[in-house]
């Protein structure tokens, strides 16, 4: 493995957040980014041809090593902790915000049918919705959309990679699982 | 060592139904009708559905459970549309659409939004289906941080900030936001930057961009208010008349 | 790569302390040591031979992943550029000045029961308020105020799209089904 390789390789290793191919030439100091992205590709693909423990995600705008989904399992064991579950109407009200944004309250519950408020909350406080602003109508309410921890916990490059809506007339005899 | 290929379905915990969450909304109820009647949604037999919505409440009420508002107004808007689909059909009016596409609407945008969810749910999330390295705690990561670069934070952080400060505070001192203050604020804000910026400015100058009736108070009272303070000085031009705001 | 070695693999990466072989025969539900054992020499080995951007370490009775010492530099680099993070008090101390602004030192320490003089010259020195003049009182104390940076930070256009308490109070309480 060459340097420039492996360098990019304990970078990815220690960062915290998804790490930008932006950054990574400011901490090497280069402009060759493409000599940046061939090693990232060349370490995506050892990654998945070597069959390791981990693998190269591409997700909200930069690249970050996670675990195999095989290994979740075993993983889970080790950890001990039970993950944070969204509930089904945080994830009705979190897939309106995505896909309608940005959007206000009103919109959600116009959709859901029901008060979203306390909802609302719980996802602003879980950081995966945010404010963007207010609107210019009576009472100025709150515009919300998604943030970049709802890209991270979905394994989203970007907005434009949310799976697109299922026309409802192709989808026949198959209905959404009531257990969420 | 135990399978290590696991199957997609049986890792998950399997949903606890209580009564309480039987049905998220009237929409959801909804969607189980139309879903147990295998029916097609852009021709829901409306008398059935009615029928069954009504049983459903019925039903909820006996076991003690509270149906709440929105149940009772999709209820009525169900009855409704029922009683507009038994009228005879006007021909004359070309537009007349079918009463039932007032439910088949937002039934269809609703499912497809569930779907959706669906569709992120499967996705390999993390924390559940991946996992990050542990945010290790040794002593090569402890560096002083650049004052420059400041992480984004949530605003809601702010808020928690501030809220916790106020459930400290003294009730005498409780703090009363109202949106009318904050404009107030913003406006003496934006008026410093501005000052900041050019040193002085002429009055009118800051009313330019000004519309409405309110702002034009607004700013005026932020004027009043960094006046009090003496954040700026006010002064007029002897002969033109006009008057200049500096910086205090 | 075999699963297990891959296995051992995902389990060193996301293991927050050294990873003891006993600890992973337990994970695994398995009491083959030996082969924990080889897998892990194997992991070694092939991190030195392709010279990884890591290297396994034998550390406090167990094995973790590490990132490889030459490489220091450039990981510090990568830290030093982190966004630092604003302390509690000094979240506390914005978050009155936000609200309550033009606002004296005195009004932060009598809200926060605290001196508060030091957070305030770190909040000055990072660009998130400002002095926006004297207050004709005795001691003509500093008025305060936030800054452009401030709303930048914050992602606000202007002081009006801060969020009330009030806006907060309107979504409710957390949808207790959210269990966080």
């Amino acid at each position: 493995m060459d340097d420039l390789k492996a360098i990019i390789e304990s970078l990815l290793f220690v960062a915290e957040t998804p790490l930008k191919i932006e950054k990574i030439k400011s901490v090497l100091e280069t402009e060759d980014r493409t000599a940046i992205s061939d090693a990232l590709n060349s370490l995506a693909e050892e990654y998945e041809s070597g069959k390791r423990g981990f693998f190269l995600a591409e997700v909200a705008g930069g690249f970050q090593i996670r675990t195999r989904p095989e290994y979740r399992q075993w993983i889970r064991r080790l950890k001990e902790t039970r993950p944070a579950r969204l509930s089904r109407a945080a994830m009705e009200a979190l897939s309106i915000i995505a896909y309608k944004q940005p959007v206000l309250r009103s919109d959600v519950e116009y959709l859901r049918g029901v008060d979203s408020g306390g909802t609302l909350r719980t996802l602003l406080e879980r950081g995966l919705i945010r404010m963007l602003g207010r609107k210019d109508l009576p009472g100025r309410p709150i515009i919300y959309g998604t943030t970049r921890q709802f890209l991270e916990l979905f394994d989203l490059k970007d907005l434009n990679e949310l799976p697109t809506l299922k026309d409802l007339a192709d989808l026949g005899e198959t209905w959404p699982n009531d257990s969420m | 060592m135990k399978n290590i290929i696991v199957n997609k379905k049986e890792d998950q915990t399997p949903y606890q139904v209580s009564l309480g969450e039987l049905f998220d909304g009237p929409m959801d109820l909804l969607v189980h009708l139309v879903k147990k009647n295998e029916l097609d949604i852009y021709d829901i037999p409306i008398a059935l559905i009615t029928q069954q919505y009504m049983e459903y409440l019925e039903w909820l009420k006996s076991v003690n459970i509270d149906v709440a508002g929105e149940f009772l107004v999709m209820a009525a808007t169900l009855t409704h549309i029922k009683s507009r689909m038994l009228l005879p059909v006007q021909e004359q009016e070309g537009d007349d659409e079918d009463p039932r596409m007032e439910i088949i609407r937002p039934l269809a945008e609703y499912l497809q939004l569930k779907y959706a969810a669906e569709d992120l749910m499967e996705r390999d999330r993390l924390d559940w289906d991946v996992f990050l390295r542990a945010d290790l705690d040794d002593a090569e990561a402890s560096f002083a941080g650049d004052p420059a670069g400041l992480a984004q934070v949530g605003l809601f952080e702010l808020i928690d900030a501030f809220q916790d400060i106020v459930k400290r505070a003294s009730p005498k001192y409780f703090l009363d936001i109202t949106p009318d203050a904050i404009s107030v604020k913003s406006r003496i804000s934006q008026i410093a930057d501005i000052l900041e910026d050019q040193g002085s400015a002429a009055f009118p100058e800051l009313f330019e961009a000004e519309a409405t009736r309110e702002d034009i108070i607004v700013t005026f009272l932020a004027i009043l208010e960094m006046a009090k303070l003496q954040l700026i000085r006010i002064m007029q031009h002897i002969e033109s008349g006009i008057i200049r705001i500096f910086n205090g």
